[in-house]
């Protein structure tokens, strides 16, 4: 890092953050809306237009200046390539959807309510982009703070606690994270994870130090996905929150988080040059997380939270993309992330109705809903088919793409890459039983009375939509996979 | 009409989306869907069989580009629309639009959410004969797994009183044999490489999967290192098998089959066990053998071993099923290890019997099962032991029972006859890969089979009447019945007489299997 | 480099995951992760002193401690939210949701 | 089409006709009787030939049907019994019996022996070898009751054993082209193919160890007795084998002779002892089975085709004659209408039917059974002169037991009935016997005087020893369970299949379904365990030990127990430490 510290360096690079500036301005033009405005009613919809024509502003932005090659900026604290913008726009699309979901009646406080999704859009654009710790850090507090704030706002007590306990694992787990990285600096004397400085040191001084550090880090961005260890915080914090709140967590921070860890991995992984088998640990924690995330769904009864194993179940399938440690694994990766976005959102769509309308908690409370709205059964169906990786949906083209480029990859033994290979797929079995509860008791069980029939509404066309591209996602994966083959990935 | 195959996929899954749009109070528009697609794929069927023509192996081959997706470094993904029909595919797909015909004459008084079940079953028509046609396996695997759910609520909503254990059960099977596939086929299309225009494409087309000159140097097709004493070529020979030998089903993996088949409804039950039961035996005879002619010749004696003991263990259990459906059950288990030792015996007699058996094997079952449906649906009991002397008040169903028992028992001119005798002649041939004592072994599943039916025919049938809390409701059969009954008996006995039209078009698919077998042969 | 720098960090560390670990109020939970930031930031400082003509390490305390004021602000506010409902800031009395 | 083709294909039409008719109430008796009298009739049109098509193919193997019509006698004779006894049957048969299928089945009975009779191709030859098993089933089993069912089931299964095991041998031989007949070479088959198609006529043609589904056929009705199980169907067995004389080494034809002489003399025995009348010719049958069986096995191929012939007419008389007699007892009401001792004897013409036809069977001369009998003696004598002793020893013990039913048939005043339609068939054979005799002394006499005056005084002294033996009465108990065998196929062999199908049903749900349902709970239990490790162990263990040991070290003043989030925290941070350590150890 031996550019010289100039204001032009700045300058310059804020012509790169057109859309994290759109998304700024937009925070800050709720948060004076919300100054303005006190009529809740009056309040929500000026907020939600606003929080929409900011996040479309961000993605049509994020588009129309695609990067065509990797950009440094503010002296390498920010790296603007094609893998971060598709992230950013992973994002985006979540946040859109996540507005898409929410409902007047259950936010209480519009502004601080989109404000803080705007914040984690932000801060997920930021945290994707980043390349130096101090990026790292403040954009991740960006993430998680308005993320506790988010979940305690979230409906009465059980927010408040649900919210609490978040925070006091977040903060924490962020706390050794920050202690990790200053570990790490001592080993590097650099905070720039992709400069040659830290590699060269890396690869030529390795001191435990360094390993502890890398864990520590590792752990805390394993936090933000929601695997296993760390993944306690996820059921108990989507059961509380709205149903649009917990598709939100289940997505957006994770698929940031998802997009660092790729980065951060790489870096220490050091082209393979590191002594450290991080392949073998990555493909572990994620058999850790499908099979955890997967046994612990088995027992739940609470629609929401069974959809939070799901999320740490889906992250260990995410992480097994990382294995490979190459292109290919990468493209697979991007591949299902984008899939999940969408087939978690599908059915988050549907549970968040039937929870609004129907007032559906548990799994049993969708018995002979189906009824109810024969359209948004198949949608949550279809949503379901793809979580566990069935055709015709997107989810097995997913799917087919991971394990393919697990297959082919040659960054762990051909053994263990075997049992990785049988044991993500036989877990999806397992996940059969809990995903197909839910149209299980859709369909097949009976109730006594016949269920009202849902309104269709912007939610109800919008989830269909979702489920349409998951079938377009299927018959077509080269629409998305031709695209993504256009992005490499940069260190 | 160069997309008679695609007519024939496509027009039930155009029907769903038909379906769904209309009104689910109206039933009878739902039937007459249902039926209109079925004898619109019967016409489509007849045009094609019409237009056959003698010298060429594929039929109807249908190409389009599906997915070509860069896996970066290592090549181009290619996955086709492929679909084209050929000795082994043909006489399976005919099955399939006759048997699904049937299956919705016989769902024709279902009761219970119409527009659901007949949704249900047409886009499982779609699937099984999208399974049958596909040469590209990422297509066939799509539409396989596409059987599943369909399946999963067929049996699990309108199946009988153990349904959902029974559904589960079936769901659990065939998804752990699926993903057992799905690796291989994952691993398949990687080792496999077409350079086309100086790329590498990794392609799913069996076609080239088949090809030896594709298979990559370097890759694990190519590899002789030993995992657990087996290449890995043995290690996917044997997941495919396993993999397919559940869906055959073949012994130990074949107790999701009496509980599906007791518990589903008697269509569904026709369906799982005439066509679903054959995707296993096909895939076996599409996938398995031609790409892995070295494995099978090394492990014909497990794969014969295996189908001689279906053959006899379910031929026992037959023998003492108390349950009718469940004996139908176990005589399909039976049956369908027929299907395994003519693959096994490698021989062109041997693979001709074994699609000629699993042709067979599809009418004669519906039949069973429809006859089982006969009673189950007068007296909603299916315990052998409750009736007795039925000859004396129900005739006509005595006969069809006497046709379709002897069918099943192998009796000549039936169709079982022929395919039964053509897998012993291959298992007894000296060119083949099996001992010679496995068809011998196995001829004692004809015993058996006589033992189970004429067993069955002396408890139900004869004695004298004994009417169990249901002697006014066991009449005869209705004229609907009597059709789909009597249809079925006219082809298993054309079949069983008139066997060469069937079979010349199976014979050289059987050749030309069993040549790229006996090139693997080492001297 | 003096190590007992060192040792007083890894001390501060592990004193501050102990609190985190075993104090049941809130508020001192928040004060343990306090505890483990200055650990961090005593580092970064220690640190970089063997780079004195860079001040990254200086840059990241900085910005740690404007992270550590940011958390106490937000868990404060959480922390004030849940004694609305519970009068309690103890989070094992709090016990709501639902079992696993 | 050839006129040969008819021969076959008439009763097969007139079979399926009958089954697809439309109407009811047709005379169906009176279709089939036509039919076969045509089919009789065109023997004598036909050029004799081969008929031949092609039907399966597949690989190396090609199955024709072969058909070759050149032995006329043998046809005529099928037909001809088929003919006589369709219009017995006539009379016979009750008027609400199912005359539709009962005719269809006899029907296509005489076109699948046809079929089995003149085939040349071995596979060919089980097509219409199970045919014929399998109308013989439905025919035993006609009357629907629960006795004839259990017959024709146990019929039908002790067949299924001989069929397999004939299978089996056929396709053995298959790969060296040894099926069709025209090209068989002596030596050139293995004994094992052999030995098993020897079991498939062991089983058909009733030998020992497997004859008794023959006795218990008998509760089919008589004449389909007379037909199927006396004339015609068992015999197929001896055709079989002698079309296969050409392959037979040493080994096999001992097999084969002993078997035969086995039988010979057990089938004689057992037909002492019964009191029922069609019980004691299924004895006798057997009996000569066996005897045409061990003329085969000895070499003396010719003259056990020829008694094969003989046998036919004088077995379907006795058969039909025996009908008569029972017949008779239904109508005049006895209780046990097949028992000897209550025969009451209708008609002269009858007695002297069974005279003629029963001296026909212990081979008395004028009739045909001397010649065939004689000429097996003789050709025994020449081939092997030890194995005759088969012959020798049963020629006084069929004495004994027709002159003991005889006694009781003959011997009894006659009433004077008119003269029945049901008698003619039998006056008709008994006639064809001694026409026989009379054409063919000529040129097929036996020679050698010494054995044939030898064998005829056994005969008389036999027949007087059995007059003396119908006075004895005795308990038939013990001799009705056919040895025991009944037992053992009756009972035994049925336990033994149905417990192993429950053992194998129990290995599916104990075993099988019980490793899948294990799968199930396992996983289940491991999320139970998953569960109970979150509370149990993270949540108590590790968080309560932490404090634990933070008290006992006495550095922070009375730490309480601490709450969830810091249980998860501190599983999190242990994880993490483990995965440190592992990484170190690795």
């Amino acid at each position: 890092m031996q550019e010289a510290y100039s204001i032009s360096e700045v300058k310059g690079g804020l012509a790169y953050l057109l859309p994290e500036l759109t998304l700024t301005a937009g925070i800050l033009l709720i948060i004076i809306a919300g100054i303005i405005w006190h009529n809740k009613s009056r309040l929500w919809e000026i907020s939600i237009t606003l929080f929409v024509i900011t996040v479309l502003m961000a993605g049509v932005l994020i588009v129309y200046d695609w990067p065509q090659n990797s950009i440094r900026l503010f002296f390498g604290f920010i790296q603007q390539t094609d893998f971060a913008a598709y992230f950013k726009l992973l994002v985006l699309t979540g946040c859109a959807l996540t507005a898409g979901m929410s409902r007047k009646k259950s936010v209480e406080h519009p502004a601080e309510y989109f404000t803080l999704v705007l914040s984690v859009a932000l801060g997920s654009t930021l945290f994707i982009t980043s390349n130096h710790a101090v990026m790292f850090l403040l954009s991740l507090e960006l993430i998680s703070l308005p993320s506790y704030m988010l979940t305690a706002l979230g409906r009465g007590k059980g927010g408040a606690e649900a919210g609490l306990k978040y925070f006091l694992f977040g903060s924490t787990v962020t706390a050794v994270m920050i202690f990790g990285w200053s570990l790490l600096y001592s080993a590097t004397g650099t905070f720039d994870f992709t400069s040659s400085a830290f590699i060269d040191q890396l690869t030529q001084n390795a001191e435990p130090t360094a390993y502890l550090a890398s864990a520590l880090i590792i752990a805390g961005l394993l936090f933000k996905v929601s695997a296993v260890p760390f993944h306690l915080w996820a059921p108990d914090t989507y059961q509380a929150a709205s149903a649009a709140i917990a598709a939100f967590f289940s997505t957006v921070p994770k698929l940031a988080g998802l997009a660092v860890l790729a980065k951060i991995l790489l870096a220490f992984h050091l082209f393979g040059q590191s002594p450290v088998p991080f392949a073998a640990i990555v493909g572990v924690l994620s058999m850790a997380s499908i099979t955890l995330g997967n046994v612990g769904a088995l027992r739940q009864k609470h629609a929401k939270r069974l959809m939070a194993y799901s999320s740490i179940a889906q992250a260990g399938f995410l992480l097994l993309a990382l294995v490979p440690f190459d292109q290919s694994g990468l493209h697979a990766l991007q591949f299902y992330s984008a899939v999940y976005l969408v087939m978690n959102f599908a059915t988050f769509y549907v549970i968040g109705q039937f929870e609004h309308h129907q007032n559906v908690q548990t799994v049993e409370d969708f018995s002979g809903q189906a009824g109810a709205s024969w359209a948004l059964a198949l949608v949550i169906t279809t949503g379901l088919i793809a979580l566990i990786g069935l055709p015709p949906t997107g989810g097995f083209m997913a799917k087919l793409f991971l394990f393919s480029s697990l297959w082919s990859s040659t960054s762990v033994s051909p053994t263990l890459r075997l049992v990785f290979l049988i044991l993500g797929l036989l877990n999806t079995v397992v996940a059969l039983f809990y995903y197909l509860k839910i149209p299980y008791y859709l369909f097949v069980k009976n109730r006594q009375n016949t269920p009202n029939r849902l309104p269709w509404e912007l939610q109800g066309v919008l989830s269909v939509l979702l489920a349409l591209a998951l079938l377009v996602a299927f018959v077509l994966p080269g629409l998305l996979m031709g695209w993504i083959n256009k992005t490499t990935f940069v260190l | 009409m160069p997309y008679l195959l695609s007519l024939l996929i496509f027009s039930p899954l155009a029907a769903v989306l038909l379906a769904g749009l209309l009104p689910s109070r109206k039933h009878q528009w739902f039937r007459m869907l249902a039926l209109a697609v079925s004898i619109g794929q019967l016409l489509a069927l007849i045009a094609l069989f019409n237009s056959l023509s003698p010298n060429i192996s594929l039929y109807y081959a249908e190409q389009a580009r599906w997915l070509n997706i860069s896996l970066g470094t290592w090549g181009v993904l290619q996955a086709n629309y492929l679909v084209a029909v050929d000795g082994l595919s043909l006489p399976l797909v005919a099955l399939s639009v006759v048997v699904l015909l049937i299956a919705v004459i016989s769902s024709w008084h279902e009761q219970k959410n119409v527009k659901g079940y007949f949704m249900l079953l047409l886009t499982l028509n779609g699937a099984i004969i999208g399974s049958f046609c596909a040469l590209d396996m990422l297509l066939f695997y799509v539409f396989f797994e596409f059987m599943l759910i369909p399946m999963y609520f067929l049996i699990g909503i309108w199946g009988g009183a153990r349904r959902e254990y029974a559904s589960v059960k079936f769901l659990l099977y065939t998804l752990f044999g699926s993903i057992l596939i799905l690796i291989v086929f994952i691993g398949l299309y990687l080792g496999v490489g077409v350079v086309q225009f100086g790329q590498i494409l990794h392609s799913f087309s069996v076609l080239d999967w088949q090809d030896a000159h594709y298979h990559m140097t370097g890759s694990w097709l190519t590899s002789s290192e030993t995992y657990g004493g087996f290449t890995l070529k043995a290690w996917a020979f044997l997941f495919l098998l396993v993999g397919f030998g559940i869906k055959l089903p073949t012994v130990p993996f074949h107790t999701w089959l009496p509980d599906a088949h007791v518990e589903a409804s008697t269509p569904i039950s026709v369906i799982l066990a005439a066509l679903l039961l054959k995707v296993g035996g096909y895939g076996l005879a599409r996938v398995v053998l031609p790409v892995f002619p070295a494995e099978t010749i090394q492990f014909s004696g497990l794969v014969g071993g295996l189908g001689v003991v279906s053959i006899v263990y379910g031929g026992f259990n037959a023998l003492a099923s108390k349950d009718l459906k469940r004996l139908i059950a176990y005589s399909s288990v039976s049956h369908m290890g027929f299907v395994l030792l003519g693959l096994a015996s490698g021989t062109t007699e041997g693979i001709a019997g074994a699609v000629y058996q699993m042709t067979s094997h599809g009418i004669i079952t519906s039949m069973l099962f429809l006859i089982a449906g006969v009673l189950y649906d007068r007296t909603h009991d299916r315990l052998i032991d409750n009736y007795s002397g039925l000859s004396t008040v129900m005739p006509r169903y005595t006969a069809l029972i006497m046709i379709a028992f002897f069918a099943g028992m192998g009796l000549p001119g039936f169709s079982g006859f022929i395919a039964e005798v053509l897998v012993l002649l291959g298992g007894f041939n000296p060119l083949s890969l099996v001992p010679v004592w496995l068809p011998a072994l196995a001829a004692s599943g004809l015993l058996l089979a006589a033992g189970y039916f004429a067993w069955t025919i002396q408890r139900m049938l004869y004695g004298p009447f004994v009417t169990k809390g249901f002697a006014g409701t066991l009449t005869d059969l209705t004229s609907r019945e009597r059709f789909m009954l009597v249809s079925l008996a006219i082809l298993t006995l054309w079949l069983g007489i008139l066997p060469q039209g069937l079979l010349s078009l199976i014979n050289p698919f059987a050749e030309g299997l069993s040549r790229l077998l006996s090139e693997h042969l080492v001297p | 480099m003096s190590p007992v720098l060192l040792y007083l960090s890894f001390l501060l560390f592990a004193l501050g995951v102990l609190v985190v670990l075993t104090k049941r109020d809130a508020i001192v939970v928040l004060l343990g992760i306090e505890l483990i930031l200055s650990a961090a930031i005593l580092n970064a400082i220690h640190f970089n002193q063997q780079f004195p003509d860079r001040m990254d390490g200086q840059l990241f305390a900085l910005f740690i401690i404007v992270i550590a004021v940011c958390e106490a602000v937000v868990g404060m506010s959480i922390i004030i939210r849940v004694y609305r409902y519970y009068h309690t800031a103890v989070p094992d009395q709090i016990n709501e949701l639902n079992e696993r | 089409m050839e006129v040969n083709g008819l021969i076959l294909l008439l009763p097969l039409a007139a079979s399926i006709l009958m089954v697809t008719f439309p109407v009811n109430r047709f005379p169906f008796g009176g279709l089939a009787l036509s039919v076969t009298l045509a089919a009789f009739l065109l023997t004598w049109v036909v050029d004799p030939g081969s008929l031949q098509a092609n039907w399966l193919q597949s690989g190396n193997f090609n199955l024709p049907l072969l058909f070759s019509i050149h032995d006329l006698r043998l046809i005529r004779l099928i037909i001809g019994i088929s003919g006589l006894v369709q219009f017995y049957s006539l009379f016979y048969l009750s008027s609400s019996a199912n005359h539709r299928s009962y005719f269809s089945l006899l029907c296509f009975f005489t076109f699948a022996m046809l079929g089995l009779a003149t085939s040349t191709h071995l596979l060919v030859t089980f097509v219409f070898w199970e045919l014929v098993g399998y109308t013989s089933y439905r025919l035993i089993g006609f009357d629907t009751t629960t006795s004839s069912t259990s017959a024709a089931l146990k019929a039908l299964l002790i067949n299924k054993v001989g069929d397999v095991c004939f299978l089996i041998g056929i396709l053995m031989l298959a790969s060296t082209g040894l099926l069709s007949t025209s090209n068989l070479a002596p030596g050139s088959a293995g004994t094992l193919p052999l030995l098993l198609i020897f079991v498939g006529v062991v089983a058909k043609s009733a030998q020992a160890p497997l004859f008794p589904w023959l006795t218990a056929a008998m509760a089919g009705p008589t004449p389909v007795s007379a037909l199927l199980h006396s004339a015609t169907m068992v015999a197929a067995g001896v055709l079989v084998l002698l079309r296969l004389v050409p392959l037979l080494n040493d080994t096999v034809s001992t097999v084969i002779s002993f078997t035969g002489g086995v039988t010979l003399l057990l089938g004689g025995l057992l037909a002492i002892f019964s009191y029922d009348i069609k019980r004691i010719l299924a004895y006798s049958t057997i009996s000569q089975l066996g005897l045409m069986v061990l003329a085969i096995g000895t070499g003396a191929h010719a003259s056990g085709y020829l008694h094969l012939q003989t046998h036919a007419i004088f077995k379907a008389g006795l058969f039909l004659c025996a009908g008569v007699f029972i017949h008779h007892g239904v109508i005049s009401g006895h209780a046990n209408p097949n028992d000897i001792r209550h025969f009451s004897n209708p008609n002269g013409w009858l007695k002297w039917s069974w005279v003629i036809l029963s001296g026909s069977l212990v081979g008395l001369p004028l009739t045909a059974g001397f010649l065939s009998k004689e000429a097996i003696l003789h050709d025994m004598m020449t081939f092997s002169a030890s194995l005759s002793l088969f012959v020798w020893a049963s020629i006084p013990l069929t004495a004994l037991y027709v002159g003991r039913v005889s006694y009781f048939l003959v011997v009894k005043k006659t009433e004077s009935s008119p003269l029945h339609a049901l008698l003619l068939p039998a006056l008709l054979l008994s006639l064809v016997s001694v026409t026989w005799f009379v054409a063919a002394i000529t040129t097929e006499a036996p020679t050698g005087w010494v054995s044939i005056i030898i064998s005829q005084t056994l005969v008389i002294a036999g027949l007087f020893a059995g007059f003396r033996l119908a006075r004895i009465s005795f308990a038939e108990k013990s001799w009705h369970t056919n040895l025991g065998l009944d037992g053992l196929y009756d009972k035994k062999m049925p336990q033994l299949a149905t417990a192993w199908g429950r053992a194998g049903i129990a290995v599916d749900r104990q075993i099988i379904d019980r490793l899948v349902h294990a799968w199930a709970y396992i996983t289940v239990l491991f999320a139970h365990l998953t569960s109970w490790f979150d509370r149990a162990i993270v949540d108590l263990t590790l968080v309560g030990g932490s404090a634990w040991v933070v008290r006992f070290t006495g550095q922070i003043v009375r730490v309480p127990m601490s709450g969830k989030v810091q249980g998860y925290l501190l599983w999190a941070l242990f994880s993490l430490f483990l995965f440190l350590v592992l990484w170190l150890l690795l």
